[in-house]
């Protein structure tokens, strides 16, 4: 069901874990399935220099937060700000039409993330989650 | 190590003395069980010999009572669908159980929309048990059919079926149990039960897949689901799967043999299993009924996971398991069964069913106890919400 | 010659290379098609495989139009409740013949009896034709659905359903066709007949008992028959029959080699044998129009004699053959088929089929040639109404 | 689907044929499936020395007929008149029980003939053959 592309990043998923001083941190759930995702990011210049992330989701999730943190660890904000969900889906190689939904997730975070750096008050996010019980 | 098979509620491998009873009626057994030259004469002998197979396993009094189908959903079809259309003069009322299979809900569903009947669908506990004491209160004048599953699918609790049937048996109320992951792990008598349906499917334990068969008590007053030709005294139609009849029945007569003692070393190797996952892993919860449970069944929420990142892991270390039921696994909905029972969703999220078979092995568990924690540690490393 | 096999309408014998592609899908790889896992991806890929050969055989666009069901009589099922029940708000009205199997009468009584539809039976020519334009003069604006057979199970006799459908096209007006005769026997494009459903059932072409499919033409208002779990894009419930499926598959790729070369083959051999029968037997009628019929398919009503008597004596004589359809043959009924003809009960009564096969020889039909002559002189000795 | 006693009656039917000058003979046709059966009999000092018959009926009416003509020969008019359906099937170690009433073919057919010798006009065989179209 899932490409090699998606099982290489969901066995080996890249950039796991916290930053302990994270310049800007996201959590968003997913309000289609009840899924969450916290994200990580450390920025200097206006690019992301580092970006780690956790999640409590299916495998979907796990491969396109994955994906998602390769393809724009180095690029500035901007940037990461225009990528989409479906050039996420597109470098995985697809996703099966019933996981589109999951590469929200790890864009949401990192919009979040950048979000916090700025100092923007995320509302969006919060209307996401309400109806997730975690 | 190469694969381990713990899936056996979705579905069992087949048996190779069922492969082998299958064959000549694949190819040199052709005919049609219908037809009165040889051909079809010497098919015939063979599905009734099946059909005795069969009511000898569930302790129906007559093999007329039973009725071959394409499998336990058809069962449930016929059963749910033709005593409703049949008997809808007398009442519109059918009462089922919040944790139905969803061949049972799926089909009440249909009777309330295209047909204006009421359902009532009985809360459980926390075990995921139906109180008869519910059913008896549920009843009204216009109730026409009591459907509740014996064993449930996704955590195995066994449900009070005789004690129901205690209740309806002196009313004028048929009586339909879903009887699919039961039959071939625990005895099941249908007089025992005080049932008047039953239904059971073959690739549960050991036969093929695409063959069950419908219990149907002598006198039942009910219509065919499967409308056409003659076959099975008129009440389903189609020409019979000979192949898969014959499967039917080695899984029957296979089944029948040694059951309790099968069924107490399956026991056995099950609570190895749940216990070295409590011994293993921290803050899991046992789904289910701790000892009213399918002796195969292990269904466990591990906290601070999600289920299908769970299974894929697993599937990588070889292991075949399952969250919730297969026909869901596609659906992104938390087990209907674990949110009746209570269980919050995030934690339901992570459930992990693992069913034994016949031919799970005391390797195998312990194979999989060892690569289990392995990927729950994983897992769990990388949850936000896990903070150890 | 031990046995001779002519009753290929009723079932074929599975071919080898059904058998061979069928055995691995029994045991091994026995997975549940709806599983995440490996055990479940491996079979899941060759339902998927098998769902384009079929969609190939009879011309679908999409392989998803294509849904697996039980058999024939499913797919008849599935298609006329299921386009009535989720239509019913736009009209009530079914046009269908009055020779249509069981598998499609029984459904529109049913709808009829249990749900106030009102069916249009048409009638059909002394061949067995229906008239497309009594199709035409049949429609209301309450009708929803147009069914009538592809080709007659007992007669052979070939409808023009693509002039039937260019009458529908532009009317909102489901068209279905029972195909299950003619599919692996004649080319079938859904295109080109212009129908929105088919049925099809692959033990009528060398492959195994149980399986059939109903292709439902994309945009199509249904709902399902079988209500359970979400298999089948949720238009059919219930575990996947994949050793079914697979032999469906092998089937329909072998049907779809050289059928047009097969086709000539076996009404060369048709032809003899309907010659022979003319030549041999006198006071014999052909059943059923003399070209537009089934490749495979004779049917003769030889006067004096009766049905079973004849059958039990070419049985005797190792020639397997049928008298009517074979899910009739329990009944004393002379066959609804041949009475809609206008044939005199009498002479129904005497009325033989002789199918041929895949695997039927000149050898064979030279046999049955010389055994039915004999066996129909010693029965017309005996007859009290036989005056030669 | 039928016994082996049937089988053998059935493809060896006893005293099948015509006496061309018997002394009664009797034709009915079976209301429940359009069957036909004539029996023709000798008789001497109320005696059945001699039974034929001929059918166009099924494998059951022929084995039925058959060994009707075997029970009854050499026996009384009235000791043939006491057999009954159930005896016949009987002595064929049973029939199929949608094939009972086939048994009616052969009992109605001598009755009739018996009638015929003796001299009674035969209502009832009228009522039996009224829906069939021979
Ligand atoms: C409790 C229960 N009922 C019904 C079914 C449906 O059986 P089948 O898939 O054979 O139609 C299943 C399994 O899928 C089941 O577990
Ligand atoms: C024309 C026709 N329709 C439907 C059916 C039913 O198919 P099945 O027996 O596979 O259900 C048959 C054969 O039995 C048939 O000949
Ligand atoms: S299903 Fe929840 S993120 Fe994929
Ligand atoms: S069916 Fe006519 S006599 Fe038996």
């Amino acid at each position: 069901m899932y490409s090699d592309k998606v099982m290489d990043h969901f066995q080996n998923p890249r950039n796991v874990g916290e930053i302990e001083d994270a310049d800007g941190v996201g959590e968003v759930g997913n309000p289609t399935c009840g899924d969450i995702m916290k994200m990580y990011i450390t920025v200097e210049d206006d690019v992301i220099t580092d970006i780690k992330f956790k999640t409590f989701g299916c495998g979907a999730a796990i491969a396109t937060s994955s994906i998602t943190t390769e393809m724009v660890k180095g690029k500035t904000l901007d940037e990461a700000e225009e990528l989409t969900n479906s050039e996420v889906a597109e470098a995985l190689d697809g996703l099966p039409p019933e996981k589109m939904h999951c590469s929200n997730l790890a864009a949401d975070a990192l919009q979040n993330a950048i979000n916090n750096y700025k100092g923007i008050e995320d509302d969006d996010v919060c209307t996401h989650c309400e109806d997730i019980s975690h | 190590m190469e694969k381990v098979y713990l899936d056996n509620a979705a579905t069992t491998p087949v048996a190779p003395e069922v492969k082998e009873a299958i064959e000549p009626y694949l190819a040199e057994k052709f005919g049609n069980a219908s037809s009165v030259h040889s051909f079809g004469r010497e098919v015939r002998e063979k599905v009734e010999a099946v059909r005795e197979e069969v009511a000898e396993l569930i302790g129906a009094d007559d093999p007329e009572e039973v009725i071959f189908t394409s499998g336990g959903t058809e069962a449930d079809n016929l059963s749910i669908k033709g005593i409703a259309m049949e008997n809808r003069d007398k009442g519109q009322h059918i009462i089922t159980s919040s944790i139905e299979h969803h061949a049972v809900l799926h089909p009440c569903e249909y009777l309330e929309e295209y047909h204006d009947f009421d359902v009532t669908y009985l809360p459980v506990d926390e075990d995921g048990l139906v109180d008869p004491a519910d059913v008896a209160e549920a009843i009204t004048d216009e109730t026409i059919l009591v459907t509740i599953m014996l064993a449930n699918n996704e955590v195995g609790t066994i449900q009070p079926i005789a004690e129901i049937g205690e209740i309806l048996k002196d009313k004028d109320i048929y009586f339909h149990t879903d009887a699919v992951q039961a039959v071939g792990s625990i005895p099941v008598d249908v007089n025992e039960l005080q049932v008047d349906l039953l239904s059971l499917s073959a690739h549960k334990f050991n036969g093929p897949k695409g063959i069950g068969a419908c219990y149907i008590r002598k006198g039942t007053e009910i219509i065919p689901f499967m409308h056409g030709g003659a076959q099975e005294r008129g009440l389903r139609a189609s020409t019979e799967n000979v192949p898969g009849i014959v499967g039917l029945g080695k899984a029957a007569e296979l089944a029948a043999e040694n059951l309790e003692e099968k069924q107490k070393k399956i026991t056995e190797l099950r609570d190895r299993l749940i216990n070295g996952i409590k011994e293993n892993i921290d803050e899991v919860i046992l789904n289910g009924h701790p000892t009213k449970r399918l002796p195969n069944n292990v269904n466990v929420s591990i906290r601070y996971i999600e289920g299908e990142s769970l299974l894929l892991n697993l599937d990588l270390e070889g292991i075949a398991a399952s969250s919730g039921s297969a026909c869901t696994s596609g659906s992104l909905d938390p087990s209907h069964v674990l949110l009746a029972m209570d269980i919050p969703h995030e934690i339901a999220h992570g459930s992990l069913r693992l069913t034994l078979g016949k031919y799970t092995t005391e390797e195998e568990i312990d194979y999989a106890l060892e690569r289990l924690s392995k990927v729950v540690d994983k897992l769990r490393a990388m949850s936000p919400i896990y903070n150890k």
